[in-house]
């Protein structure tokens, strides 16, 4: 194609500036919404784990909505919605303080962290039930049993689709700038909406989703043959 | 650690009363009344489906009772124990499963360390010497850093006993221990439980190997349909089944 | 709030519903609908092939199809809309209208998925069927056809109606390519009314809730189907729950 | 030549924006494309003696479609600057356009460099951005017009940028719901709004560039702007511009 | 269908001769020189890892060999086969296996009619006809609509038996038929081995029912590290087995 050239882009200060910075932001929101989706969907998994119907019909609630309705649709009315109901100083202070990358944030994080539990449930309910029972039998409480034998071998079972999830959410991160969040993808609009070189900075763009994605994947299976039981299952 | 007062010495290990347990409508066991004394070995067989398997986990209470006692060691599973005391009861009973379900991201030591450590409250110094000298035993001191994958049939099931006994239990429960190895390895398992059984440990074992029974047992059970049709020593067992079932069960066996 | 919400559906329902049509392309439910299922029902024999060719030993089948799977999962849906919307005119040489561009995209993207799924589908059947047909006689295809992906799709059936509800939430993306579909008719009603994007999102949010939640509903309800028609014969996989149930007093 | 082949074919292509009234938006009751833009492809089609067909073009596309020759004409709201300039070719301006700045009623501020440093919205990928940027501003950008005004009413941002009409407009809505906004009457930036074209067809720019000139003396853009934007709409906004070549134009492009 | 024109009558079913086997470095098979005479019954036994499986599972190619031949009814069986003619030539050797591999999505008797329509292209009519006589031979003319997982684990097994039979094999070959099966269920499967047997069907059978073979088996063949180290007449075998390995097995397999 005539005038194609990347290079144009990379070579320009500002637009690599503007670039560099997007994936700065696309990291934070990526790792802040993974690290708050993690913790969540251990407690969302301790919920259904207890012995309650009303709690364990509140994890299924949570798990429901948030798989059932686009993660886009999810940022919008936690940005809009949500913040609109806050007292006044909770909201001067959010706005001050980067609300839309907290939003971004929190919203992603919660919409992953029913995928996290539900992964990690699967992983749960594919440990045999005689492991349980042996633990039981052994004398170890509940807990005991979850902590030391269960969860070990549910968290391998879980890794790919973790692994999985985790590229997604990863991938997921583009979706904040609707809320405003300059991430990658933002950036790659503002580049191209100056420049008009819409080929070039898809590339660009495309070439680091892939090798982020990529190394993502190559380190979860780094991880799963650390994890990998001795002598195979 | 608080040991549950023994009862005196000439009392049974293991008592059922009355015991009756249904799954939904079907009745898995049906007015069970027997005793298994100290020191006793008491081998359980039937055909597929009697509730042998049913028998041996109420004893620890992996499956509830509906009507009926068991008493452990002169104290009540059933009934209100619950949490803390039910683990601690159910840590002084050894069991043994067919398909061993040792814990497969551990090491033959660590399989045999974890519950002393953690219920316990064991050292690892302590638990380890104790571990060695278990894996030892059931003849695998070659092995102990062999995650379970690695591991035969028989040699996964040598370190399953070794772990119920690193619990220290005074009776230990064995649901067909040998049935998923190879033919050749059943003898190594069979080797520790004769063992076991002649240093005096009670034991139940639910067990398709009649040469086994024959030496060892100091009673059969037969069960069928949920009931203890005969208790008798292996001679007579053997030689002379009173009841139809029983015999053709035996012919069975023999093909 | 609520009053609003009657208005702007009682206003708008048609566009929500149809789009433009029959004064402009095909949008709203039914035009995200249309693209899902056509797009899952092409991805289908698409991701059966590309899962055949990853477990094939032949690097001509599988490094290609390794690629394929392994970019299309790892590029934003978004990057890949807009490539397929740039590139396949010029590779084909004609102009291709912005439904078949979604339509081509969602069919790779879907079909590289369900490639996962499917091969998952089939190595969990174990060499215990393969090696059964082999020695009575079945070659590969046949092997294949009647006997492993019988079993293989029918187990993985829950899963590829999961990702089926994916596909939904993904045509939203339509509309950077201005294909109408829900999202966009939502976005039009939303600068017609430009003071009351909270109402319309939540609008667009329950209609989407709807439309997967039914779906995901189905999915439950054939996965216990499938359990059931199985424990025969492995003793279905107890949940942790069910399991404690027998073992806690 | 692009020109000849729209002659053959006698068909012209026009993309247009989807969802920016009152330029190019399905109209709520017939749901079909109307607007401003739309009317003027239709009389630029017209003139030329051939049939206008409608493209409707997201912000991401508006612009690869011209360069790859899918349509011929961008009428789209889009501003004149250099780097676009270099990717593209507009036609002579057929309006001037101001980006207008909005913030609360209540905002002590009266000029936009009372706003340097502060928070500003608008929408993403468009020339109210790069105003906001050229303004030593900080830009909060959002897929459409109504989420900018919704983070303004929200706090989420001081003020917000859009062109005059949509300013117009949203303040005129705030009076009656929400906040009241008021306008900062010195624009943000001027730009020229021209017809986008492949570049390297100066047949077609010519023809463009004189069909505007003819329908701009006919009284057609008036016209078409009165219709839409014109004193009898909400936007109640006069057109004071001409047609002129971009040279004669006297103001500070964009970079 | 074009049937391999068969060796004469006098000459051996399977004939290995030098056949070696590896699995990456391991030795699997070592030097294997045997022959199967039509209408014989040879049961294969030894240790865990003995290569019993490789060996028979070579016969039909679901291993390959390294060097050294294998023919089948006068047919090569490696080497230089592919394609349609090596499914023509596996379609004709029966295969048991321990864990059944009956097809779990068809019922019993749809996995018995499948390959004779797909593989021999049988009418539908025919091989119904052919696999309910079959069916009724192993016993389960009652069960032919009920799908594996209704099954027995002896059921299974003989609905394998007799999908083996549908394809008319000149010879059977059995890997550790029964030991995955509950104790009381490998009669079952034996009877109708034993009836196979009788009716002159040239059977090699990896198993380690002692029993059978001292029955049933015209030779055994001892195995052990990958080589067959004696083959002799049952008799011969369990009198006076002459390798120091093969006393050692026989001791374990009685505990
Ligand atoms: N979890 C369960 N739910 C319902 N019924 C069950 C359950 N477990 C066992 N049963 C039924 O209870 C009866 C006794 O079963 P049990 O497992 O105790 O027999 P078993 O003698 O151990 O047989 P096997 O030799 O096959 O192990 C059987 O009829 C069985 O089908
Ligand atoms: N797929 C394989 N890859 C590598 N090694 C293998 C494989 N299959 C078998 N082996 C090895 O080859 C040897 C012979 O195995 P084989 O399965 O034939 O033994 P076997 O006599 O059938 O034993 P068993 O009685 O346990 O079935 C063993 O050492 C085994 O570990
Ligand atoms: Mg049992
Ligand atoms: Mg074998």
């Amino acid at each position: 194609m005539k005038g194609f050239d990347p290079l144009a882009i990379l070579q320009n200060p500002e637009f690599g500036r503007m670039l560099l910075h997007g994936l700065e932001m696309t990291f934070v929101i990526a790792i802040g919404s993974w690290c708050l989706a993690m913790s969540l969907a251990l407690v969302l998994l301790a919920i259904r784990l207890a012995p309650s119907r009303i709690l364990e019909g509140v994890a299924i609630a949570y798990v429901s909505y948030h798989r059932n309705v686009p993660t886009l649709v999810q940022l919008i009315l936690w940005y809009f919605g949500v913040s609109s109901l806050l007292p006044d100083q909770a909201q001067y202070w959010l706005n001050d303080h980067n609300a839309e990358s907290i939003f971004a944030i929190l919203g992603l994080g919660l919409c992953q962290a029913a995928y996290f539990s539900e992964d990690l449930r699967s992983g749960l309910r594919a440990v045999s039930p005689g492991q349980e029972e042996a633990a039981r039998a052994l004398g170890h409480g509940r807990i005991g049993a979850l902590r030391y034998v269960l969860m070990p071998q549910a968290i391998r079972n879980a890794l790919p689709a973790l692994v999985n999830h985790s590229v997604s959410l990863f991938k997921n991160s583009s979706l904040a700038m609707a809320i405003g969040v300059a991430e990658l993808t933002h950036a790659v609009k503002e580049v191209e909406n100056v420049s008009f070189r819409t080929f070039e900075v898809y590339l660009i763009a495309t070439v680091v989703y892939l090798v982020c994605s990529l190394m993502i994947m190559a380190a979860g299976e780094l991880l799963m043959r650390r994890a990998a039981i001795a002598g195979g299952r | 650690m608080t040991q549950s007062q023994p009862a005196q010495a000439g009392a049974p290990m293991i008592t059922f009363s009355n015991v009756q347990k249904r799954y939904g409508a079907v009745p898995a066991l049906i007015d069970i009344n027997a005793e298994v004394a100290r020191g006793e070995v008491v081998v359980v067989c039937g055909p597929s489906g009697s509730g042998k398997s049913t028998l041996i986990r109420t004893v620890n209470r992996l499956e509830e009772i509906q009507a009926g006692s068991i008493q452990f060691d002169g104290q009540e599973v059933h009934g209100s124990l619950r949490g803390k005391q039910l683990n601690r009861l159910r840590s002084r009973i050894g069991f043994v499963f067919q398909s061993f379900n040792l814990f497969p991201h551990l090491s033959a030591l660590d399989n045999v360390m974890l519950s002393p450590i953690k219920i316990n409250g064991a050292s690892r110094e302590a638990a380890r010497a104790t571990a060695m000298r278990l894996l030892d035993r059931v003849g695998l001191s070659n092995k102990i850093q062999s995650f379970p994958a690695q591991l035969s049939g028989g040699q996964q099931q040598r370190v399953a006993i070794a772990r119920a006994l690193a619990m220290e239990p005074p009776a230990m429960l064995f649901d067909e221990p040998t049935s998923a190895l190879d033919p050749e390895m059943v003898g190594e398992v069979l080797a520790v439980m004769r063992s076991l059984a002649s240093e005096g440990m009670t034991m139940m074992c639910v067990t398709h190997e009649m040469g086994f029974a024959r030496d060892v047992a100091d009673r059969v059970w037969f069960m069928d349909a949920g009931r203890i049709l005969e208790a008798a020593t292996p001679d007579e067992f053997f030689r002379n089944p009173q009841h139809e079932r029983a015999k053709r069960f035996l012919a069975d066996l023999r093909h | 709030m609520i009053a609003d919400i009657i208005t702007i559906v009682r206003d708008n329902w048609l566009l929500l519903l149809v789009g433009q049509y029959p004064n402009g392309p095909l949008g709203g439910i039914a035009a995200t609908l249309i693209l899902s299922v056509l797009s899952i029902a092409l991805a289908f024999p698409v991701s059966v092939l590309l899962a055949l060719a990853r477990l094939s030993k032949a690097p001509l089948l599988y490094w290609p199809a390794t690629a394929v799977v392994f970019i299309a999962r790892g590029v934003p849906l978004l990057m890949l809309i807009l490539w397929t919307y740039f590139m396949v005119p010029i590779i084909t040489g004609y102009n291709v209208p912005g439904f078949a561009t979604m339509l081509v995209t969602l069919v790779i993207y879907e079909g590289a998925f369900l490639s996962e799924i499917v091969r998952g589908g089939i190595l969990a059947l174990g060499r215990g069927q393969m090696e059964a047909a082999k020695a009575l006689g079945h070659g590969g295809a046949s092997a294949m056809l009647y006997i492993i992906l019988p079993q293989a799709l029918f187990n993985v059936l829950p899963s590829i109606l999961s990702q089926f509800v994916s596909a939904i939430k993904e045509t939203t993306l339509g509309y950077v390519i201005n294909v109408p579909e829900l999202t966009f008719a939502a976005n039009q009603i939303n600068n017609q009314l430009l003071t009351k994007p909270f109402q319309v999102f939540f609008i667009l949010a329950l209609i989407y809730y709807v439309v997967c939640w039914s779906l995901t509903r189905a999915a439950t309800l054939l996965e216990r189907r499938i359990v059931t028609k199985r424990s025969g014969l492995s003793g279905a996989p107890l949940a942790l729950t069910a399991t404690a149930a027998t073992v806690e007093p | 030549d692009q020109l000849a082949d729209i002659m053959a074919r006698k068909e012209l292509r026009c993309g247009t924006f989807a969802d920016v009234p009152p330029f190019a938006a399905p109209d709520p009751k017939t749901r079909e494309m109307v607007g401003h833009d739309v009317d003027l492809c239709v009389a630029i089609a017209k003139d030329w003696g051939v049939e206008a067909k409608i493209t409707p073009l997201s912000v991401e596309a508006r612009v690869p479609e011209v360069k790859l020759g899918r349509v011929d004409l961008t009428i789209a709201n889009l501003a004149y600057t250099l780097s676009r300039a270099e990717q593209i070719q507009f036609s002579d301006p057929y309006y001037l356009a101001k980006e207008m700045l909005a913030v609360k009623a209540s905002d002590p501020g009266t000029s936009k460099a009372d706003f340097k440093g502060k928070r500003l919205a608008s929408t993403k990928g468009s020339t109210s951005e790069m105003s906001i940027k050229m303004n030593g501003s900080d830009p909060l950008t959002f897929q459409d017009t109504g989420s900018a005004f919704m983070a303004v009413q929200q706090n989420k941002a001081l003020g917000m940028v859009a062109n005059t009409m949509t300013i117009t407009k949203l303040v005129n809505e705030s009076k009656t719901k929400g906040v009241e906004l008021k306008m900062i009457q010195e624009p943000m930036v001027f730009q020229p709004i021209g017809v986008g074209m492949k570049k390297d067809e100066p047949a077609l720019l010519a023809k463009v560039n004189a069909t505007l000139k003819k329908l701009d003396d006919a009284g057609f853009l008036n016209a078409d702007w009165n219709k839409w934007l014109g004193p009898d709409t909400e936007f109640k906004m006069t057109r004071t511009d001409k047609v002129v070549p971009l040279s004669e134009l006297k103001f500070e492009p964009i970079p």
